[in-house]
């Protein structure tokens, strides 16, 4: 079994898995972090989506080996100085969850989206998010509340 | 990495080489957006995995007076390259239209080509774009046009120890001009019930270098050879472009499934053409 | 090409199982801080109906939202509950939680009235105090209430409430029967763009008003409403479990076959509620759940009828669907 | 007194954990030990199983326990209790579980799978419910393919007289519908974690919107308080006398457990996975969890199921409508589940938010080789409202009317009766048009906007 080295919200991690494991899994059932969702396993609803180096990446469709030796950000790791992250109070604030299956897949999208344009008008949030299927909300207060921290947050960053 | 179940190429030789040792048995990972979606479903069990995303094999460059695409090169990776802007327009507009920014973001080139589904975006564009392929093994390269890549749904020209390196484009020059639709079952990460993509140069009025190609309505991404010809050397007026539009959607071959049937996969396409070539050859 | 239409319908939908006997129950008691745990048997399906039953509880209890903890982890402490469908849980269990609340006042205001002396009658619960109607000064807070009960009376500070329509089997030749409580309606107005070259249906605008009687929560109800308007845009033009219908040829077997609409899907969405009191609801509310993703479809297909003429009357209106009547009304 | 709380934005009580990832989903629920369940589906859409042999998986290394229909107490449940937790012999549809096993992980679970050895003589099935309703359809059921409402085959309701209101008629208006096959499409699927307890108790944690419903229905499979249960009682929706969907003893043996739910939609109002996991917690003595696949959710779950509608308008030339028929036939799928209330609910409901005088509705309800249909978001009623709004649209041109003046001239007001017969004591389609008009700045005339449902003035 290959040994897969890989950082985790800051964390250096090391774990066994098979070569066909996927990264989903080795966060949920290896590492215990709880927040990525399976919805449907085929990169289709985007309850999984964690940043991987930078980048949005469904986890579920992603070969866990290919994380190796890079950098993994979930939804844990973007208030790990103890304060919400813009995005997060944002959220809360807009009333943008429901059920909240979605919600830690949809803020990392956001947040990959802020990364890149900090200031991105509201065509551009809903393509950035249409990876990400919400059946609760109609995705409205999802996309004012992506508006808002872009607003709040001129330099949005982690 | 030496694990023998997954194999992370350095280069492309390692890989050529570890894929003519390994035969059948392994499948060449890049992006992974297919393979895993086939291994999670269970319609898939590879023993051995080769994987090609760290192998240097993800260059853009402009080489020789052609535009060269990496093989490993992610979707985001070619809508974001200034050479592919500036060269392959209707690749960007293309590789915008596939899946989600996370699909895109690992996903790759190579991968929708090599899957070779017949609604692939990338792959149709890039027939289009009058693009080769060069096929790599341990012994040797080739190089052979797109066109001639795809044997089926699903099904190329790869030989089991060969790998897709690289997509070699011709550099536009000119009036370069062209257009790319898809319908789909609905407006985002969507697989096209039917998609076109034209690309041609407009020589004082006159279409030259037309290339018309078809998604989803063929077993294969498809060239729309005869309906390109008829185009040729010619000035677009409505009644040719409509000629031009029927002519292509003659040349598909689509079939029933669930995003439609193929009556209207037939109706459409020639519609996307239309619009295309009209707003291309103002 | 491109053509406008513009369409509306409306709709109305009822509150609770159809025929009655659904009860719904709850308990509140109360800490010696005057703070509150409610314990539902409702499932929180991500609707809200903890924020909700909590407001109300607190509402009744004349204390603050933050101050009510809400508890319906199992079958074991939960009361009875029939479930979290059929648009009933705001109406039935906030009834119940109301009714909860009321013995809770019971307990406290019959612990304190000597100390007001006053009789339970003359007193009521506010703003985390209990004051004598006529003259509000003589009071005592909520605390200190439910600390005399407890410490001082020896008594649980605990309210139990139920609610429920009796059941309504209805008459064995006519039907006749009391299916519901009351109804909430609905009213949606839609703008699409034809393509009528393709049959591509591009929905512009769904402007979605509800009177759901007396909301509860605003926001709540805005988010069951947008998902609601979305649910009811993807039954209009996408999402088929069948689609070969009868034929089982070509069943989705992932979401990349069964399309639910994206972000990018749904339109700019206006949501608006008046607010006409139910008869019976708690404060005069109705419901919003389910109503409001039944009128978008007809809404939309009505204003497909207006954009080109055709009648869309099997759903979805996928743009094959759509160019086939198109034909269809060409060739006629 | 003004209200202080109610009417507030409150923000989300479980908002805060949401947005932080600290919501705990049964799928989240870890327990060391637990196995892994998987279940072996029907491969036909139907059919007659005559042996299975479960053996092979029984003896493979990492398997816990594989049940079949022998392991199931009390093998039927459902609002009136006909469909099998596990196939016995009859297969009424493809993905019908057969047996489940528990397995110490994923991969040993769908290995054991494939070592299970059935024999199935497979028959012809029938999809469409029109051809299941003609007399030589094959049978999905032995009673027949049409749900009997006592002594019919419809579920009637009706008020005033229609043959009477189709002769006085000016115009009649008729057009069938169609609302089709819908997946909840929750994005948590079904899941469920079984944890036996002492004394022979079981905790069930699950994603049930209905837990307490659900706990009736276990009770009865469990039989975990001993025989006396699933009397014979009066079911309360259909007023007949049958066997009850809840058990009578035993709800004091099992715990029923809800996490967050991952959205519902009425996708989790019927049982899916706990009595099955339960069973094989019961039968291993171990943690069992069962995580549906996407796939499973779109191919076998409960779904909306589809309906025709076919409405018969009776209309005068000033636009009133005084007669209505409506058939409506329900494609329910194999087992009863909630379709007998469904046709009963669309029925009660099918005057849309109008005041029909002379009204009858017939609704059917038809078994075909599908998986069961169950509740879904507008259930029941939905589709009634997309025929009833097309509908009031193809009126509107048929007249020359405008349609907002036909629903205004039709609109149901204080007083007025449903075809149940029951009174409308505070509807508001008349306020509710009126701000939509307002909203979608539509103009309609004083007439329209001094309406008031309170007045029942008809205009």
């Amino acid at each position: 079994m290959p040994v897969l080295e890989l950082k985790v919200n800051g964390n250096d991690c090391q774990v066994l898995v098979e070569h066909t494991t996927s990264l989903l899994e080795v966060l949920r059932e290896k590492l215990m972090i709880l927040s990525p969702k399976m919805g449907c396993n085929t990169g289709d609803c985007g309850a999984c989506s964690v940043i991987l180096d930078g980048m949005l990446v469904h986890s579920c469709i992603t070969p866990a080996m290919v994380a190796s030796g890079k950098e993994v950000i979930t939804l844990e790791g973007i208030s790990a100085s103890g304060e919400l992250h813009p995005l997060q109070k944002a959220f809360q604030d807009n009333h943008a969850t429901q059920c909240g299956f979605c919600t830690p897949g949809m803020i990392m999208a956001a947040k990959a989206l802020l990364d890149e344009n900090p200031k991105p008008t509201e065509p551009q949030i809903k393509k950035a998010l249409s990876g990400n299927l919400c059946r609760c909300t109609g995705y409205k207060k999802i996309v004012e509340s992506v508006m808002a921290a872009s607003a709040d947050n001129p330099a949005s960053g982690s | 990495m030496t694990n023998s179940d997954f194999f992370a190429a350095r280069d492309i030789h390692e890989a050529c080489t570890r894929l003519s040792q390994s035969g059948k048995e392994a499948h060449i990972l890049a992006g992974g957006t297919d393979l895993m979606v086939a291994i999670n479903r269970r319609r898939l069990f590879p023993h051995k995995l080769i994987y090609i995303g760290q192998s240097g094999m993800d260059a853009i460059e402009v080489k020789d007076g052609h535009l060269v695409i990496g093989a490993a090169a992610t979707h985001t990776a070619v809508i974001q390259s200034k050479a592919v802007k500036d060269h392959a327009g209707l690749l960007v507009d293309a590789c915008c239209s596939i899946g989600s920014k996370a699909i895109r973001n690992i996903g790759t080139i190579g991968g929708n080509i090599c899957n070779a589904s017949p609604a692939a975006d990338a792959a149709t564009a890039l027939l289009a774009l009058g693009a080769e392929v060069k096929l790599v093994s341990a012994h040797g390269e080739r190089a052979i046009a797109l066109k001639d890549f795809f044997t089926g749904p699903g099904e190329t020209v790869l030989q089991p120890d060969e790998l897709l390196k690289e997509i070699i484009l011709p550099l536009t020059k000119g009036d370069s001009r062209w257009g790319w639709l898809k319908v789909g079952q609905r407006k985002a990460d969507v697989i096209g019930i039917a998609t076109a993509a034209v690309s041609l140069r407009l020589e004082h009025g006159t279409c030259r270098d037309v290339r018309i190609a078809l998604g989803a309505v063929a077993p294969t991404p498809l060239f729309a050879a005869k309906a390109s010809a008829m185009l040729e050397g010619r000035t677009a007026d409505e009644s040719l472009i409509s000629e031009v539009a029927q002519a292509a959607a003659d040349e598909t071959s689509p079939i029933d499934d669930a995003r439609g049937s193929a009556w209207y996969r037939k109706q459409i396409c020639g519609v996307l053409v239309k619009r295309i070539l009209t707003a291309a050859t103002k | 090409m491109k053509k406008r239409g513009k369409g509306f319908a409306v709709g109305f939908y009822p509150i609770g199982l159809s025929g009655g006997g659904d009860p719904s129950q709850a308990i509140i008691k109360m800490k010696p801080d005057g703070t509150a745990d409610l314990t539902i048997g409702s499932v929180d399906i991500g609707q809200g109906c903890r924020t909700v039953l909590a407001q109300i509880a607190a509402e009744e209890l004349g204390i603050g939202y933050e101050q009510v903890n809400v508890h319906n982890t199992d079958t074991d402490t939960g009361p009875f509950c029939m479930g979290s469908f059929a648009s009933r849980v705001t109406y039935i269990a906030g009834n119940a939680v109301i009714n909860a609340a009321k013995e809770v006042k019971e307990v406290l205001l019959k612990s304190v009235c000597a100390n007001l002396n006053a009789s339970p009658e003359e007193l009521e619960v506010a703003r985390g105090i209990i004051r004598v109607k006529a003259d509000p000064d003589r009071c005592i807070s909520i605390p200190d209430a439910v600390g005399k009960a407890t410490f001082a009376d020896g008594v649980p500070v605990v309210g139990r409430g139920a609610s429920m329509k009796p059941p309504s089997g209805g008459d064995p030749e006519t039907g006749a029967c009391e299916p519901c409580y009351t109804m909430s309606y609905a009213a949606v107005y839609a703008e699409v763009d034809v393509d009528t070259e393709t049959g591509v249906v591009d929905v512009l605008k769904l402007i979605c008003v509800y009177d759901a009687g007396r909301v509860i929560n605003p926001a709540l109800a805005e988010g069951q409403a947008e998902g609601g308007a979305a649910m009811g845009l993807g039954a209009a033009l996408m999402e088929n479990r069948i689609p070969d219908y009868p034929k089982m040829t070509y069943s989705p077997e992932s979401f990349y076959e069964y399309m639910i609409p994206t972000a990018m899907d749904v339109p700019p969405l206006e949501i608006g509620f008046i607010e006409i009191p139910s008869d019976g609801g708690p404060y005069g509310a109705r419901a919003i759940g389910e109503m409001s993703a039944n009128a978008q479809a007809p809404a939309i297909v009505n204003a497909i009828h207006d954009a080109v003429g055709i009648w869309m009357t099997s759903m979805p209106a996928t743009p094959e669907k759509v160019l086939r009547a198109l034909r269809e009304k060409d060739a006629a | 007194m003004a209200l202080e709380v109610v009417g507030k934005r409150a923000l989300k009580y479980d908002g805060m954990s949401h947005i932080t990832g600290q919501s705990r989903y049964v799928d989240d629920i870890l327990i060391p030990g637990t196995l892994t369940v998987k279940a072996f589906r029907s491969p036909v859409h139907k059919g007659r199983m005559k042996s299975i042999d479960t053996s092979k998986a029984e003896n493979m290394p990492g398997v816990a326990g594989v049940i079949t229909y022998r392991d199931v107490p009390h093998n039927a449940y459902g609002m009136e209790p006909d469909q099998p937790v596990l196939v016995e012999k009859d297969i009424r549809y493809k993905g019908e579980p057969i047996a489940a096993v528990a397995a110490i992980n994923e991969k040993v679970a769908y290995a054991a799978l494939d070592r299970i050895v059935v024999d199935i003589e497979e028959e012809e099935p029938v999809f469409d419910p029109l051809k299941a309703m003609e007399p030589d359809a094959p049978k999905v059921r032995p009673e027949g393919n049409v749900y009997m409402f006592g002594s019919e085959p419809f579920k009637k309701v009706y008020i005033g007289d229609i043959d009477e209101g189709f002769r006085k008629a000016d115009h009649i208006i008729e057009e069938t519908y169609f609302y089709p096959d819908m997946e909840h499409s929750a994005l948590e699927t079904q899941v469920s974690l079984a944890v036996p307890e002492a004394m022979g108790k079981l905790t069930i944690y699950t994603v049930s919107q209905a837990r307490n419903f659900h706990l009736g229905m276990l009770a009865g499979i469990l039989k975990l308080g001993g025989d006396a249960l699933q009397c014979e009682c009066i079911n309360e929706w259909s007023g007949k006398t049958r066997s009850s969907w809840r058990g009578k003893t035993g709800m004091n043996r099992v715990r029923l457990e809800g996490y967050a739910v991952g959205g519902g939609f009425g996708g989790k109002n019927e049982l899916h996975a706990d009595h099955i996991t339960a069973l094989l917690a019961l039968k291993t003595a171990r943690p069992c969890k069962w995580r549906w696949t996407r796939e499973e959710e779109l191919l076998y779950s409960t779904h909306r199921g589809p309906w025709y509608v076919t409405i018969k308008d009776g209309v005068m030339n000033d636009g009133r409508i005084i007669a209505r028929y409506v058939k409506s036939i329900h494609d329910g799928g194999a087992y009863i589940g909630f379709n007998a209330y469904a046709a009963g609910k669309f029925s009660y409901f099918v005057n849309g938010p109008y005041y029909v005088p002379n009204l009858r509705c017939e609704g059917y309800c038809v078994f075909t080789n599908k998986p069961v249909a169950s509740t879904m978001r507008g259930f029941a009623v939905a589709p009634g409202t997309f025929a009833v709004e097309v509908q009031m649209h193809k009126i509107a041109e048929k007249l020359g009317m405008d349609p907002w003046e036909l629903r205004f001239k039709n609109a149901i007001l204080k007083g007025d009766q449903l075809v149940t017969r029951q009174v409308m004591k505070d509807p508001s389609l008349v306020e509710t048009m009126q701000a939509l008009a307002k909203r979608a700045g539509v103009t309609l005339p004083d007439h329209l906007m001094r309406m008031t449902s309170e007045s029942n003035q008809r205009i």
